[in-house]
């Protein structure tokens, strides 16, 4: 366990003097840009981190402990539940393209959630606003029917594409809620003004409804109309949670110990500033990293 | 294989890394494509797709029709309005220019000219500037079928966020007491009104509903009475010393309790989200160019 | 009391649709016939108003239009608002759009303030395009567009929006990127908008900045005025109405206030009769 | 007033109804003008991506004016200059077609993959920049200088500043993912969830501000249309809708 930290350690010094090194070069071998040290250095230190927790993730037997998340429990009754009643479960992976990373997550997710729905046989409707996107889901699915040994069960047509106008497309999605009635409601990725029109037709035709989102203007809406909210970097981690694979799963690892790098950072700061604002150190942690 | 599984592979870690370390390369060329090209390029593989998915939508509500499914009527005004904006978008100009003024057709145009006996020539509009001009047939679709229909649909919200908040918000624990008084503040110290609303009201309203805890929280009435009878009392001896001006103390002023609300107890809030869906997104991408993740390509 | 509490029960209880009657009511009525409501400006106005009027007299100011009809209640009066403001303190104006219907938006506005459109109003202005103000127009690409603004105007924008060629233009001739203007002012509804334009436009360049949003990105943009990344904030309909009034300057947003407050009432007072009816229902079921 | 802007707003009135009806309940209404903005939008955005990207952006690109590809009789002259590199988004958007295909669905794969490749490099810098090292440097607030007063409710006080940094670890260490939230440490990230709580009814109040104003914006189009210049279109419109629906919703009542 020390043993970790150490490493650590000597790596994140490792990595302050090999950017200290790179903003020295002489001027003709000038390929750095120094005003982005800081930055340069917190990246090498979160890709160290990841990395090396991944690698002792691999090699270790022992499982890695995470706190129940309800939400991400909640979404196996929800297909149970669809199942019991015979009616599909809708899935919305939001309404941006693949080149957000909340989209890529929910597609990510949308893979776990139909093996689930082969595992129950129940019916998976994706309804999508980009054509990208559109064929990702549908790879995702694809896949996860034939890993379940469900082939025959899917169909191309249960991902399918809808506009790519934001209202029109939750004109079409609140229309499909009234005529389908699905069972559960899924919305997992990012999501604009159109976010309380879906969760408010759902709630209306008593879906169980479940969000991820790392879009934060829209977490109050979910929160308020959904019965389980994925808020911000819960939703990032759902797909190693559901995954249950111990090197996605060491990537939250990871994501904590930054966290708690960072608290202790933005303590240290307060303690720098202190001693500036008082005269006793002629320099403060922020400025002396040109933050 | 190679052209299914590992150059997918080898372009996602190829370009992720290509443009996260172009912002430390203080390098020309990389520059460039990163901050132009990069973003560029997957608006063009974007605008492709969408003819991909205007496919699928036309295939999905041409079986409906076809096979007189239920509502298939529907599914053929989908298919009319379709073709009408694509026959707009594609093959008419619709923009024909006199002087300063714009006709949709060129017979209109013309007309407009012998009628105004003017010397002027028409000019029809460039392909790719008629879904940007003002006054061409596109505009005019925009205009009055595309704009009313997306701005209507946003509106609905006015009435969806009433309903919500009407359902939503009771205080069924202390996590959602606080959401609704949050949100009540700010509703209403956000507007006029809000500064109508007199601090002495709030005290009053505060003190009552303290009562009204004390009373649910012990069950004994008198204890809840005293509470409320003995607060109202002092408050309006602190009335009639101070004068009941409207705005003090300050504290129980709803505008200026709303700003210190959304200036300090909810920037804490939003920046742990903040800082949480950066990490989030930080690493998440990392898994991604790393290839610890590629469930996405159908791996 | 028994009957007190049954009626507050099915106030708490009521069919939805009851609800969206009300709501409609409230905003449709003070618009048939306008009622004036006192407007009270918030720090983070007057900090936008004071970031607008720090500018030096006959600066260079780069204004995006970045939203849309959908979004236009909110954003346009606090636009117009800020080009009236510019234009009095005689500098001149760059517009930019990241939102293909930016730039009807932004002729709107133009239209809105010029004395030939409107010669009776007094908060018109005497201006000519390539002499007052410019209209870039709209460049797709959203992040890209900001960026290489940042590095270098003349790749985002060959042309202007009349098709006119950039390099031909007299007002053009000393700006080459985003730190050649003063200020950079964004009305944005969404993405790409604010958020971006802190990102790649004011953040690496240093250029002083600020923004007016709809409400609901207030609380996503909020941290950045905490760190002066932002100079004050325009935060939806009500803040469109205080800088109205800080420029002394009436318009739609005020008289939209009415509407506003009358709506915010309605909802507070259902969610007051929720909250009774739910402490009343949890009462009896306890007791039974 | 021209005829097209009179057909116009009757269009307008006749679709801006047709989704308000949806406020009562799903009906013919709503479903004429929900397919009639699937089916325009799609075509829509499909004319306004080709006019925009491929033209302008990909052809005035690979075929400018006298570039090395004019023999070939296509210019586009859009002021830009030959630029080889733009073979490859070609060469992927033509394969993300091709996709439409079931032998040829992997084509799809390679516009996938870059996608989420320029998503994963270009978007971990800003987040990380703006979202990350910003906010945590905000967050290193002046608590001991001695230069503010304790309390004030508006601006920056020390009291305040406390509350801050408190209210941003708890919430922070809400998402701490490796620990269960029991015993003290399930206490202090209970505060955050409060934090979080306040943080949310607060945006919802501005939510509810912002769609209000769009209510605003929309109730006025209506009005304007219901003026004499557009033969009263509101009214007439209104009129049919409600006795239509009425009618509709006496017949299905049974329902």
């Amino acid at each position: 366990m020390n043993n970790k930290y150490q490493v650590y350690a000597v790596g994140i010094v490792g990595i302050l003097l090999f950017t200290l090194a790179l903003s020295a070069l002489p001027e003709s071998l000038n390929f750095f840009r120094e005003e982005k040290s800081a930055m340069f250095a917190f990246t090498l230190t979160v890709i160290m981190i990841m990395l090396y927790e991944v690698r002792l993730a691999k090699s270790s037997s022992e499982d890695i402990f995470l706190r129940t998340i309800p939400g991400l429990k909640a979404v196996e009754e929800a297909v149970g539940r669809s199942t019991e009643m015979g009616r599909p479960i809708l899935y919305v992976p939001g309404i941006m393209d693949m080149n957000e990373v909340e989209t890529v997550a929910g597609v990510v997710v949308l893979g776990h959630v139909a093996n689930m729905t082969a595992q129950y046989e129940t019916e998976l409707d994706v309804p999508v606003a980009r054509a990208i996107v559109m064929q990702s889901a549908r790879q995702v699915a694809k896949e996860a029917y034939m890993t379940q040994g469900r082939p025959e069960m899917y169909n191309e047509d249960m991902v399918h594409y809808v506009t790519d106008d934001q209202f029109a497309y939750a004109a079409a999605v609140n229309g499909i809620m009234q005529r389908d009635e699905p069972a559960a409601c899924l919305y997992m990725g990012k999501f604009f003004a159109e976010s309380l029109l879906f969760a408010e037709t759902g709630n209306s035709i008593g879906a169980i409804q479940i969000a991820g989102t790392g879009s934060q203007t829209q977490i109050p809406f979910f929160v308020t109309a959904c019965d389980y909210t994925l808020m911000g970097e819960e939703f990032f981690a759902a797909s190693a949670y559901l995954s249950k694979e111990p090197e996605l799963i060491a990537g939250i690892t990871a994501q904590d110990i930054i966290k708690v790098l960072l608290i202790g950072f933005i303590m240290l700061a307060i303690v720098s500033r202190a001693f500036f604002d008082l005269g006793l150190t002629d320099f403060n942690l922020i400025t002396l990293l040109n933050l | 294989m190679l052209l299914k599984r590992y150059i997918p592979v080898a372009i996602v870690a190829f370009f992720g890394a290509l443009t996260l370390s172009a912002w430390f390369i203080d390098n020309e060329t990389i520059e460039t494509f990163a901050n132009d090209d990069a973003t560029q390029f997957f608006d063009i593989i974007a605008a492709f797709a969408v003819f991909l998915g205007a496919l699928n939508l036309l295939k999905l509500q041409f079986i409906k029709v076809l096979k007189q499914q239920s509502e298939w009527q529907y599914s053929a005004i989908a298919i009319a309005s379709f073709f009408f904006a694509f026959i707009i978008g594609f093959f008419i100009r619709g923009a024909f220019f006199v002087g300063e003024d714009v006709y949709f057709s060129q017979q209109a145009a013309e007309e407009a000219v012998v009628a105004m006996n003017s010397s002027d020539t028409v000019r029809p509009v460039d392909w790719g500037a008629h879904v940007q001009t003002d006054g061409s047939l596109f505009q005019w679709m925009f205009k009055y079928i595309f704009s009313p229909l997306s701005a209507t649909m946003f509106a609905l919200l006015a009435f969806f966020v009433a309903s919500a908040s009407f359902r939503a918000f009771r205080a069924r624990n202390l996590e959602a007491s606080l959401l609704l008084i949050a949100g009540i503040i700010i509703m209403l110290g956000r507007v006029p009104v809000g500064s109508l609303i007199s601090s002495w009201l709030i005290m009053y309203i505060i003190a009552f509903s303290v009562g009204f805890g004390v009373n649910a929280y012990t069950r004994n009435r008198n204890m809840a009475l005293g509470w409320v009878l003995g607060s109202f009392g002092l408050i309006t001896g602190l009335g009639f010393t101070m004068g009941w001006p409207i705005d003090q103390p300050a504290i129980f002023y709803l505008p200026a309790l709303q700003e210190w609300i959304y200036l300090v107890p909810n920037l804490a809030g939003s920046r742990a989200i903040l800082i949480g869906i950066g990490l989030g997104i930080v690493a998440t991408s990392l898994r991604y160019i790393f290839g610890l993740e590629k469930s996405y390509l159908g791996e | 009391m028994k009957f007190l509490e049954d009626i507050i029960l099915k106030l708490g209880a009521v069919d939805r649709r009851f609800i969206f009657i009300l709501i409609g009511l409230a905003v449709l009525i003070p618009l048939l016939t306008p009622i004036s409501l006192p407007v009270r400006e918030t720090p983070t106005t007057v900090k936008f108003y004071e970031g607008i009027e720090s500018i030096p007299k006959n600066s260079k100011v780069l204004v995006s239009f970045d939203y849309g009809p959908s979004t236009r209640p909110e954003i346009h009066p606090m636009n117009v608002g800020v080009l009236r403001h510019l234009l009095r303190n005689g500098n001149t104006i760059y517009i930019s759009c990241l939102w293909p219907d930016g730039i009807y938006m932004a002729l709107d506005a133009l239209e809105e303030i010029t004395d030939e459109v409107n010669p009776d109003n007094k908060s018109t202005f005497n201006i000519k395009e390539y002499e007052d103000y410019i209209l870039l127009g709209y460049r797709p690409g959203a992040e890209a567009v900001i960026k290489g603004l940042a590095s270098d105007l003349r790749k985002v924008y060959t042309v202007d929006s009349k098709g006119r060629f950039i390099d031909d233009i007299e007002m053009m001739d000393d700006i080459k990127n985003l730190n050649d203007f003063a200020y950079i002012y964004s009305g944005s509804a969404g993405y790409p908008g604010t958020f971006e334009w802190v990102k790649y436009g004011g953040d690496p360049t240093g250029v002083p900045m600020s923004s007016g949003t709809t409400s609901v990105q207030v609380n996503e943009v909020i941290p950045y005025v905490q760190t002066g990344q932002l100079i004050g904030l325009l935060a939806g309909m009500p803040g469109a109405a205080e800088y109205e009034k800080l420029i002394a300057v009436p318009g739609i947003a005020i008289q939209g206030m009415a509407a506003q407050s009358f709506a915010h009432i309605v909802i507070v007072i259902f969610i007051v009769f929720g909250n009774l009816a739910f402490f009343i229902k949890q009462r009896r079921d306890r007791k039974y | 007033m021209d005829f097209s802007a009179i057909l116009g707003a009757w269009i307008a009135a006749f679709l801006t109804l047709g989704i308000f009806s949806y406020l009562y309940k799903d009906n013919p209404f709503y479903k004429i003008a929900e397919h009639v903005f699937v089916g325009v939008s799609a075509a829509y955005v499909a004319a306004i991506s080709f006019w925009t990207q491929i033209y302008p952006n990909l052809f005035g690109r690979l075929f400018p004016k006298d570039g090395p590809l004019s023999f070939t009789g296509l210019e586009f002259d859009f002021n830009h200059e030959f630029n080889i590199l733009y073979l490859f988004p070609l060469i992927l958007g033509l394969m993300m077609l091709l996709s439409v295909f079931q032998q040829f669905n992997w084509m799809a794969r390679w516009g996938i993959a870059y996608t989420v490749a320029i998503a994963a490099g270009l978007k971990a810098f800003g987040y990380l920049n703006s979202n990350v090292l910003n906010q945590v440097k905000a967050s290193s607030v002046d608590l001991f200088s001695g230069s503010l007063p304790f309390f004030s409710l508006g601006g920056d006080s020390v009291f305040n500043n406390i509350v801050l940094v408190i209210g941003t670890i708890s919430s922070l260490m809400y998402f701490y993912f490796s620990k269960e939230q029991t015993g003290n440490f399930g206490r202090f990230t209970r505060l955050g969830i409060y934090f979080l709580m306040v943080s949310f009814g607060a945006s919802f109040g501005f939510a509810v501000m912002g769609r209000i104003s769009l209510l605003i914006g929309r109730f006025n189009d209506l009005i304007d249309y219901s003026s004499p210049d557009y033969n009263y279109a509101t009214f007439y419109v209104l009129l049919f809708i409600i006795i239509v629906l009425g009618f509709w919703s006496f017949k299905n009542r049974e329902k």
